[in-house]
């Protein structure tokens, strides 16, 4: 754990992963004279609102605030790791709407829905999660390119994990 | 199966969930919670071995929702479900599925948990199996002349209520064989009118009470019993205070209440734990059988200071198919152990709820004192679910030191930023009666209306 | 005096002064806690019913300073003392004053402790009562041919101390009989020349021991034991982890240190809680008198939590005057307990304390766990007394149990802001080592060693 | 227990009440944009040092901050209450030097040593401690009044315990 002021990558990282994650409501952070807000909204958007908050260089000197650096890490779910990735402003998440198996392909040999690189449409269905053998498409719901994949084929997926990252067209 | 369980999902919250993970650690089982989302920030969440969130706050979506917690044991490969209390624990239907789908559950089965928790049917049974039940009417009755010749039998004073009725509407108490012929035919022809059903449920009114309940333990062939526990002193049918043993019963009362529920037990073929609620009458001195609870309950943990036995451990013991692995004669009982359900309830505005955040929390501690809760400094109490934040269960040597303890730690409690009910615990552990143990049901609601009618506050301010 | 106590005085701080307080709150005690400026935050000034402030932080003008507390005992007219461990609790001079201001002292009187606080006499007392010693010299033997001929008594491997020696000065160990004469002549020479005393003590050097305590009470009449407590994982003599029933008596063995701890209390009229220590011999598989300790000891709470008595409480009655009101067949020992001395230092530096403020204090909880400790949120460690910060002591139906529950406990306890030995406990309790019961004290000094040598951290980094 | 910002007198007793007591080495109070912050020298000293902190004047609105009002009567001593006398710049207080018996005579009976209103010096006596029958005699230590005798004859008294307070000539 770095004691150091952290710089803008550092501050940009720390707004992304806020972005990414579903329970966190406000964050402050203060750093000798960097100061850092960010307030979301409560509705757990797809599309992220652009960071609230602007850094500020990073200051030569200041005291060390020894719990901040580690409170992102403190404060992330439990279940589940929201991966490293964060999101761009073009960038739309794709959660679990409920607790099952992910499933990149619609049956064990056929090719995957789709990989990175893919164009897909408000309905392109993405992946199915499972519940007790009821297979529930998930799709888009925005055109794009996907991203991302966060999840691994028949990985176990809790209530609102991230699925996958789409890059929105425009 | 008959091997260990090596994992078990959790599908509860607050402090009975934490009571479980702590069994689970004791014993090497990976503990997976399912939580909702209005607890992402619990300390059962932080303590489990993993946790998976199943849904939003509100319980019918998470919860009680019995396909995401079937499809979180299924997707995350766990043994067994363990549901606590509430919630999923006595539903039927959820254990069949779980059945179906081959996934363990810490309790019995889906036919066991039907028959004992249809009314007529738990009766039925425990008349077979020679437990004495309130004197009346197994079913519901149509006929007249059937009714008034049951209500003859049955002895004064005596309850009718419509079979159609509920909430208190359409009962009626008939104290002598004078009106009987004449309440009788009131209620069924109101009962028609009013429900389009004359039957009624006729049974032996009982005005001077005690909850009385046995605490047993099966693995479906050893059935034990782990001693009474006293459940009298209740508001408005919610149990306040718990003890073991009941300050009144003697060695035979209580020989006979423990054979009668494991007689019950082995009728039914039970396997878990589980509880008999007995009503006992304060003046005959007898008991009836009134309904069986197939899963741990709350004020467990009263029976678990007085026997030495965990019974959670036990639950998941069986649930893997392994022998209780011990007899009667090992079941001793020591002391004397008393619960005080905590609520965030104030008892000075009728016991509203009042959810918030707890600004300072201090545990009491020291012998015999056991608090358990999922609260902690800093903790929000959310709004979606009970207003229990904990139990604290102490233990004595004897009923007096018991008292005077759960009193001391009543005192060391701390619990700042909302309104709890623990000063009005100490309230009524202080009272002559409750140190007297000559108390019946009616015993708080008296103590309520005695402080209203006399216009004092019915607490002393305090923190 | 013959009736109970009203009111108290304690003279001592952090968690013994607080399980004072408790067992005072219990009995209806007014509780007047002596403290010093340093402890004006504690949580025990908060608890007790009054609070005195009888001087400066350093504990040798406040806590151990006799007449400050018997002018505090006087002045605030409290019926006894209780002292606590530490501090005063064995000061016969302290005793002998409390006698004269007639102050009631809550343990024995000053003779008792003055004679059983001088390690020969108590050897000679413990002889007298038939109580095994450890073989060797009674006293200092200043003659030559005296020491050779008890030298050759006592056995090999045999240890030598020059009488006015001390810290390890002046000591051999005698291997054979070949080397014995050479060696006493030489060392008598140089204790002579040293400390101008050739005077020496000769005993039996043993190798592979335990430390075996048993618990003793009385009132002066009736004389009971509570059973043993092992504490034999000490690093550097300082105990860490005691447990009770030790791992590794029969019943004829403990039966036997029962019944000579019981010899020795009668013998020299002893008359409150205390503690007669014994070293073990796993070897020979006996055991000898070393010493005993007249107070309460830090470990008391291993036999209450395997007996069910609250020695603190019988302490108190006692120096009420009043009778046990138990006989040893009520003493019931049931499962198995377990303490860890949770100490804030730093076992990364060589156990260096480390006081300071504590941001986040969780203490453990569930059933069989019980933490007695001053220690809260927020609360700052005063570097002006020891580093204990509280005692986690878990009680399981055996062993095994009472194992898995401690470390599920310190798994749950959070100490943030300072450093503990907490990590350290988890690590000596997961050692087969500990979980085989088969060690001696040589067992916590062997596993740091072999951490040191491996060039292993010693612990995890956590929390 | 008032919410309103406190007004210039409250301030200045908030000040004398942080001389008064022993245990108070650091107190600060933010009401709204009022600040107010005391730091005091280790050394218990009988002679009041002047307030260090000048209140600025009270502001017309102010957030309430809900533990201030409570802090200073939550950091008094379990043991005894301070009196709630305030101390004057020229005011000297007398503390017990140990815990004992206060006597205001010399014996049952006799006059007392001194009574509000009486001039003292240096060496006057102004009461006697009692530890286990020695009696010490306390000492005034400077010059001046006897303005206000706070224990009453024969009270127990605990170490550092406020007896007396003497104004000072000059």
């Amino acid at each position: 754990m770095s004691l150091n002021p952290p710089d803008i990558a550092e501050l940009k990282a720390i707004v992304d992963w806020a972005n990414l994650t579903q329970d966190v409501r406000e964050l402050s952070l203060k750093f000798g004279d960097v100061e850092l807000y960010i307030s979301r909204d409560q509705q757990p958007s797809a599309a992220p609102a652009p960071a609230p908050a602007a850094p500020a260089p990073a200051a030569p000197a200041a005291a060390v605030v020894a719990t901040a650096p580690a409170s992102p890490g403190q404060a992330a779910s439990a279940g589940e790791p929201s991966s490293a990735a964060a999101l761009a402003a073009d960038e739309v998440l794709v959660k679990a709407p409920m607790v099952g198996i992910f499933y990149a392909s619609p049956k064990p040999g056929a090719p995957n829905f789709v990989s990175v690189g893919d164009s897909v449409v408000a309905d392109s269905v993405l992946c199915i999660v499972e519940v007790m053998k009821l297979m529930s498409n998930i799709e888009a719901q925005v055109e794009g390119t996907v991203v991302r994949i966060l999840v691994e084929n028949e990985q176990a997926v809790e209530f609102g994990q991230p699925l996958m990252v789409i890059k929105r067209n425009g | 199966m008959g091997e260990p369980l090596k994992s078990v999902l959790i599908a509860n919250r607050g402090e009975i969930a934490l009571r479980v993970i702590r069994a689970c650690k004791e014993l090497g089982i990976r503990s997976v919670l399912a939580y909702s989302e209005g607890d992402a920030d619990s300390l059962p969440v932080k303590l489990a071995d993993q946790a998976v969130c199943i849904g939003p706050a509100q319980a019918k979506s998470s919860y009680r929702d019995p396909r995401a917690v079937i499809s979180a044991a299924l997707a995350y490969k766990v043994d067994a479900i363990h549901p606590g209390y509430g919630f999923l624990s006595e539903n039927a239907d959820f254990v069949a599925l779980c059945e179906k789908e081959q996934v363990g559950f810490v309790g019995p089965s889906a036919e066991v948990i039907r028959r004992m928790g249809d009314k007529i049917e738990a009766k039925k049974i425990a008349r077979r199996a020679g437990v004495p039940t309130v004197p009346g009417s197994i079913g519901a009755i149509a006929e007249f002349s059937e009714a008034l010749a049951v209500a003859s039998e049955v002895g004064y004073p005596l309850l009718i209520k419509a079979a159609a009725g509920g909430g208190g509407r359409g009962m009626r108490v008939v104290e002598t064989a004078q009106t009987l012929e004449k309440d009788l035919a009131e209620i069924m022809s109101e009962a028609e009118v009013a429900f389009g059903d004359p039957s009624v449920y006729i049974e032996r009114y009982l005005t001077d009470i005690r909850h009385i309940e046995i605490q047993v333990i099966s693995d479906g062939h050893t059935v034990l019993h782990l001693g009474e526990r006293d459940c009298t002193a209740q508001r408005r049918n919610q149990k306040l205070i718990e003890e073991s043993p009941s300050p009144v019963l003697d060695a035979e009362l209580r020989q006979g209440l423990a054979e009668a529920a494991v007689a019950l037990c082995k009728e039914v073929g039970y396997k878990n734990a589980g509880t008999v609620e007995f009503v006992f009458d304060n003046i005959e001195r007898t008991y009836y059988f009134i309904e069986m609870n197939t899963r741990i309950q709350v004020e467990h943990p009263v029976s678990e200071m007085v026997s030495g036995i965990d019974l959670i451990k036990l639950q998941l013991q069986i649930a893997g198919g392994l022998p209780i692995g011990l007899t009667q004669d090992d079941v001793v009982i020591t002391g004397h152990a008393i619960e005080c359900r905590i609520n965030a309830e104030d008892p000075e505005n009728n016991f509203a709820p009042g959810p918030g955040k707890i600004t300072t929390f201090r545990a009491p501690g020291g012998f015999g004192v056991r608090m358990d809760t999922h609260i902690e400094t800093g903790y929000t109490i959310p709004p979606f679910y009970d207003s229990m934040i904990g139990k604290l269960i102490c233990w004595g040597k004897d009923r007096d030191e018991a008292i005077a303890r759960t009193l001391r730690a009543l005192d060391e409690l701390v619990v700042d930023g909302v309104t709890t009910t623990a000063p009005f615990h100490k309230k009524i552990l202080q009272t002559q009666k409750f140190a007297s143990g000559d108390f019946n049901t009616a015993f708080v609601a008296e103590l309520l209306e005695r402080e209203r009618s006399a216009g004092e506050p019915t607490l002393q301010p305090s923190r």
